[in-house]
């Protein structure tokens, strides 16, 4: 092949009015200007290729960075937090010795390309972060969202992904847990795949990305690199350096959840014998992160010898292999005399590793080719200091129309029948049907100690098979409030994520989120984003819940159609022993069905007003979050003191739905009465926040109403777990039997 | 005195954990024994685990049944040492010939998770002691590959001689013929069934039933008693 | 070096449910005319070395023992050739 | 009727884990000198009618756009042949 002389640190020294295709490679003229400043000179090909990718918005959060911060200024005091935001995942200590790590990650426009491996692979990346915290992964959930349920581009995207996930969670041995499935039209063309894992490590296991120690070797193991997800760098490597076309570089990268599998093994060996002394991942920008992040956050520099890199394809240029983002790698820094063995682990279990390069005494990263530099930089300004821009913001005009179209206004139900048929239409429609066709592709059980799983109201899994220790998690979001009232919806979420992790039994304990919005380039946009953040932040600070970590996934429009904002939010709770968790379904006849919070009369963005109406508009529900803390108060301690026998919460869909889950899941029905105060229709659809649905055993009823009383939350007597029907009194009765056809056969329906 | 039982990890094994816990919640010692080794530890039975040993590359099971360790599992198990295949461990028996038939992806071509049915159609194996004849059970089952096949003849073979361990109730979760959930060698000695039994050995946890816990206390008095 | 290729195809007597999604798929996508349709694998092994008899024979033998499960497929080994009606 | 077959192997450049998995295990297998495996799918389309050129075509737009995901997959399209070196 014909190439032109290497761009090396010296020839770029020498050459300074070279031109590099910088606006190719995404970066702006002023981002390249700074580039050449920090440099002194024009950076190489090498090292432009890194600053790019580490200086887009994906990598260096360059449009939100801004607002992110209030995560950590307005950070509720907590103790359980032993690593916070910064790092590849949060870490919670849970008690007993035993620390949590979690984060979820979107993997959204990848998956709207090739469903199947932007999924999968959606769900390898969070993993490896898991791992490079030093935890074992124990399980994954995943929030989705989708276009209409019955547009044709859904029932191509959908079971790509749902197979995806499944089909590398599956093959990892890591039980699926939880997360939500959601349609909406807006999310055509840009569906939401994200993915949560969650990992477990005793407190003297945390590892940190971060290379210390000269004379330590840096070794990457796993997949060897190709020329995955390079686009940028081969416009590099063609039209500038090499008159050669380049080989084709495949535009999806290929998920292999076997050499995963074999990652997370060997990973976990070596830290078992304490190998390693700092670890990164290989996710987004490949070894241009790993590199720049280990140098940057350790001690010392470091020094790559890039030749050594085991490739997949022989033609790829070294600016390729920075860029290269290639799944299931690893890199660790690791002692030269613990070298050998972390080598023969690796081998052990069939993993290429390869020492490319070693910790330095100075401040610079330098990579080699061929013998000669072609990077020198300061690894903190790739990593670091990226720009950081404050876009500007502005409340949308049409914001305050939406606001006035009230959803409080829309026809109601006039007569029973009609009541009734709207319940059925409700829990049929596609958002509150049931989503197992989706959930029975995951594996549930493998690992053996899934204590709870979907359609629970939080997954729940138990870490220490003595003490029954467990912890919960649950997912939550809801595009609709958020685009009624960011900052509220934001809040919804997190209150519904909160609530449902206490209703299983659990203590919320930490948060982690993803954030999906449209072009940040956008005003309003970017007021939704600002809003969302501002209630999150405020939100986690008054509950006392710390968000550990997260991800911005920004630009998820079409033309000028942005998505609903959409942020999601996880909360992670713990639980001292798993035996007291509280179950949806109800368990026994007879038993009492109380109705905990104030129910007001709450539409906007309801699952009614969209099922019955196709309605968006009104202000979402009303956030409180002192009641939200108490009810979560409440439900620990009935669960602990075994005073309720099963829960659920109350959120979109209102009563009703949480009725007809609980019932069918406990293959019983229900009595409601619908108490003083309350019209049957708002008792069952309103969306009051702060909310759930509890079934009391009638020896326990006055210590439970006791102690609602006592601390003074609203616990309203509606029913009675009884029969095969659901039936609400002097209106309508359902068979549980038509109501499980409604609720179970939309997806397949619209799917199979 | 107990029984050693052995489980198998093989790149790519998931259940082997799981397995080992409930052989240790039978009262049996379970030992590990890793696929590169031509070295059964001397145990007294072995259970080939679920999972995707080496992804379920080419087809499930096809790639570990040429494991070093399978070198003297295959020679002992025809001399009648007890092995167990659970799921991908059952894939492994029929690959390597100690099992007839074959497995093949599920018919609706999805991956399937779900607490199953089934019935014990043969309680006289080393495996299934005790477990009545005709004992309805619920195992959990999760798989991709799971139907299994065999030619007519093969089939009223296995009929004939009460060679079906376990049969699918209620649903066929993947198109297994005359609805095959697991079958036996004809010395009852090799047990081949895709459920996991090993996920059924706790209250609360997985299905939160025990169902698939007597399947190691049967080994167990088996190995005990001889 | 040269290439082998080796199809391995389910034998007609077993069930194969993605063969018949496809099919059962050609009406909605607007094709008619197509009776039957079956999935199977398709390997390419590149080999060191000439291609005779022998390196032939023993593909043959890799592909009866591993690359095809006999009890359900059947499978044929050829040295490439090229495609007749290429993409 | 006619046979026709879609071949559909992943693009040289997308990783191919299988083919890898396997081409791996044969140094256990005692197989040497098989430098490269990938693993494709092969559809056996029975065709009515005679296989003109309109029909191969209309097969081509078929592959192109559902037997393949062309995001990360070749395909060749051909009439069935004797092979060289059957079973
Ligand atoms: N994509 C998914 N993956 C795993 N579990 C899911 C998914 N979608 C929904 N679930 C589960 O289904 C159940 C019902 O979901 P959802 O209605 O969103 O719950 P909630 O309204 O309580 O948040 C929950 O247990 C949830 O975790
Ligand atoms: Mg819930």
């Amino acid at each position: 092949m014909s190439r032109t002389p290497l761009d090396t640190v010296e020839h770029a020294a020498a050459t300074p009015d070279v031109e590099l295709p910088w606006a190719e490679l995404g970066l702006k003229k002023d981002e390249y200007e700074r580039v050449v400043e920090i440099l002194g000179r024009r950076p190489t090909g090498a090292e432009l290729a890194m600053y790019s990718v580490m200086w887009s918005e994906h990598c260096s959060y360059k449009s939100s960075k801004v607002h992110l911060r209030q995560f950590g200024e307005k950070a509720p005091e907590n103790d359980a937090l032993l690593v916070g935001i910064g790092e590849n995942a949060g870490v919670v200590d849970v008690g007993q010795g035993y620390a949590v790590t979690f984060k979820v990650e979107s993997h959204n426009h990848p998956s709207y390309v090739e469903p199947y491996q932007g999924a999968a692979t959606g769900v390898g990346g969070i993993v490896r972060d898991i791992i490079a915290m030093g935890a074992r992964p124990v399980a994954v959930v995943d929030p989705l969202r989708f276009g209409a349920a019955d547009h044709p581009d859904t029932k191509r995207v959908l079971p790509g992904v749902v197979a995806g996930i499944g089909g590398y969670g599956n093959c990892l041995g890591l039980p699926n847990i939880g997360g939500e499935v959601v349609f909406d039209a807006c999310y055509q063309g840009n569906p939401l795949v994200n993915a949560g894992a969650i990992g477990v490590m005793r407190h003297e296991d945390i590892h940190l990305a971060k290379a210390s120690g000269a004379g330590n070797k840096v070794i990457l193991y796993g997949a060897r690199t190709g020329g995955d997800g390079i686009g940028g760098a081969s416009i590099l490597a063609s039209e500038t350096f090499d008159d050669a076309k380049p080989s084709k570089r495949p535009a999806v990268q290929v998920g292999d959840p076997f050499q995963e599998k074999l990652l997370i093994e060997c990973t976990l060996e070596a830290f078992a014998e304490k190998l390693v002394v700092g670890i990164q991942d290989l996710g987004a920008a490949g070894l241009s992160c790993a590199t720049s992040e280990l140098a940057s956050n350790g001690s010392g520099g470091m020094r790559v010898t890039l030749d050594d890199v085991p490739l997949r394809d022989s033609t790829l240029s070294p600016e390729e292999i920075l860029m290269s983002e290639s799944q299931e790698r690893m890199c660790a820094v690791v002692e030269p005399d613990k070298v050998d063995r972390f080598l023969a682990i690796c081998d052990k279990w069939d993993v290429i590793a390869t020492v490319i390069g070693e910790v330095t005494d100075g401040d610079r990263l330098e990579i080699f080719w061929h013998g000669e530099k072609i990077v020198d930089v300061d690894p903190r300004t790739v990593a670091h200091d990226g720009p950081v821009y404050e876009r500007p913001y502005a409340r949308p005009d049409w914001q305050d129309a939406l606001q006035a179209d009230d959803a409080n206004k829309l026809p109601r139900p006039a007569t029973s029948e009609e009541l009734k048929d709207q319940v059925l239409k409700l829990v049929a429609s596609p958002n509150q049907a049931s989503k197992k066709w989706i959930t029975q592709q995951y594996d549930h059980f493998v690992q053996g100690n899934t204590v709870l799983a979907q359609p629970e109201d939080s997954g729940m899994i138990r870490i220490d098979e003595e003490s029954g220790l467990g912890v919960a998690i649950a997912t939550d979001g809801n595009g609709r409030y958020a685009k009624l009232d960011p900052y509220t919806g934001a809040q919804l979420a997190l209150a519904e994520a909160y609530r449902n992790v206490a209703t299983t039994g659990a203590k919320p304990l930490a948060v982690s989120d993803c954030l999906n919005f449209g072009s940040p380039e956008d005003p309003a946009v970017m007021w939704q984003f600002a809003e969302a953040v501002r209630g999150l932040a405020d939100g986690c600070k008054q509950l006392g819940t710390p968000v550990t970590g997260g991800n911005v996934s920004l630009y998820n429009q079409t033309g000028e159609a942005a998505i609903h904002p959409t942020p999601v939010v996880a909360v992670l709770g713990v639980i001292d022993d798993v035996a007291r968790r509280t179950p949806v379904a109800f368990q026994e006849e007879g038993q009492l069905l109380y109705l905990l919070g104030d129910t007001d009369e709450e539409f906007g963005g309801s699952a009614w007003s969209q099922v019955i109406h196709d309605h968006l508009g009104g202000l979402p529900p009303k956030v409180d979050l002192e009641r939200e803390r108490l009810l979560a108060e409440i439900l620990i301690s009935a669960s602990r003191d075994g005073m309720i026998d099963s829960a659920h919460d109350l959120s979109d869909g209102g009563l009703v739905q949480a009725v007809v889950e609980s019932a069918l899941l406990g293959g019983v029905g229900a009595r409601l009465v619908v108490p003083d105060g309350l019209d049957a229709f708002t008792l069952l659809f309103s969306e009051s926040a702060g909310r759930a649905l509890v079934a009391v055993p009638r020896s326990e009823e006055l210590r439970f109403t006791d102690m609602c009383g006592a601390r003074g939350l609203p616990a309203t007597r509606i029913g009675v777990v009884d029969g095969d029907t659901v039936e609400v009194q002097g209106e309508f009765t359902l068979t549980l039997e038509e109501l499980r056809r409604a609720h179970e056969e939309t997806i397949p329906a619209l799917l199979a | 005195m107990t029984a050693r039982i052995g489980v198998v990890t093989f790149p790519g094994s998931l259940d082997d954990r799981d397995t080992q816990r409930a052989i240790r919640l039978a009262g049996a010692e379970p030992v590990a024994l890793w696929h590169k080794d031509k070295d059964l530890k001397q145990v007294d039975a072995v259970v080939l685990c679920g999972g995707f040993s080496y992804g379920d590359y080419l087809r499930a099971g096809a790639i570990a049944r040429f494991s070093p360790v399978m070198e003297p599992l295959i020679e002992q198990a025809k001399a009648g040492l007890p092995v167990l295949g659970i799921c991908n461990g059952f894939q492994i028996l029929t690959e390597a010939h100690l099992l007839p038939g074959a497995m093949l992806g599920n018919d609706h071509l999805h991956f399937v998770c779900r607490d199953q049915k089934l019935r014990v159609e043969n309680a006289a194996t080393s495996w299934t002691g005790d477990y009545s004849e005709g004992q309805e059970i619920h195992i959990p089952l999760k798989n991709m590959d799971g139907r299994y096949v065999a030619d007519e003849r093969t089939l009223d073979m296995l009929e004939a001689e009460g060679r079906v361990a376990f049969r699918y109730l209620d649903v066929n979760p993947n198109g297994s013929l005359r609805d095959i959930a697991g079958i036996t060698n004809e010395a009852g000695n090799v047990v081949g069934l895709m459920p996991h039994p090993e996920h059924a050995v706790e209250p609360l946890i997985g299905s939160g039933r025990t169902d698939g816990l007597p399947f190691f206390t049967s080994i167990l008095k088996k190995l005990v008693n001889a | 070096m040269a290439r082998v290729v080796v199809d391995v195809m389910l034998k007609p007597e077993i069930l194969d449910p993605q063969g018949q999604a496809v099919q059962r798929a050609l009406p909605r996508l607007g094709f008619e005319g197509i009776s039957d349709v079956r999935q199977g694998k398709r390997f390419e092994l590149e080999v060191d070395g000439p291609v005779d008899e022998a390196a032939l024979a023993r593909i043959h033998d890799l592909a009866e023992s591993f690359l095809a499960n006999t009890v359900i497929e059947d499978f044929t080994v050829r040295v490439e050739e090229v495609a007749e009606a290429a993409k």
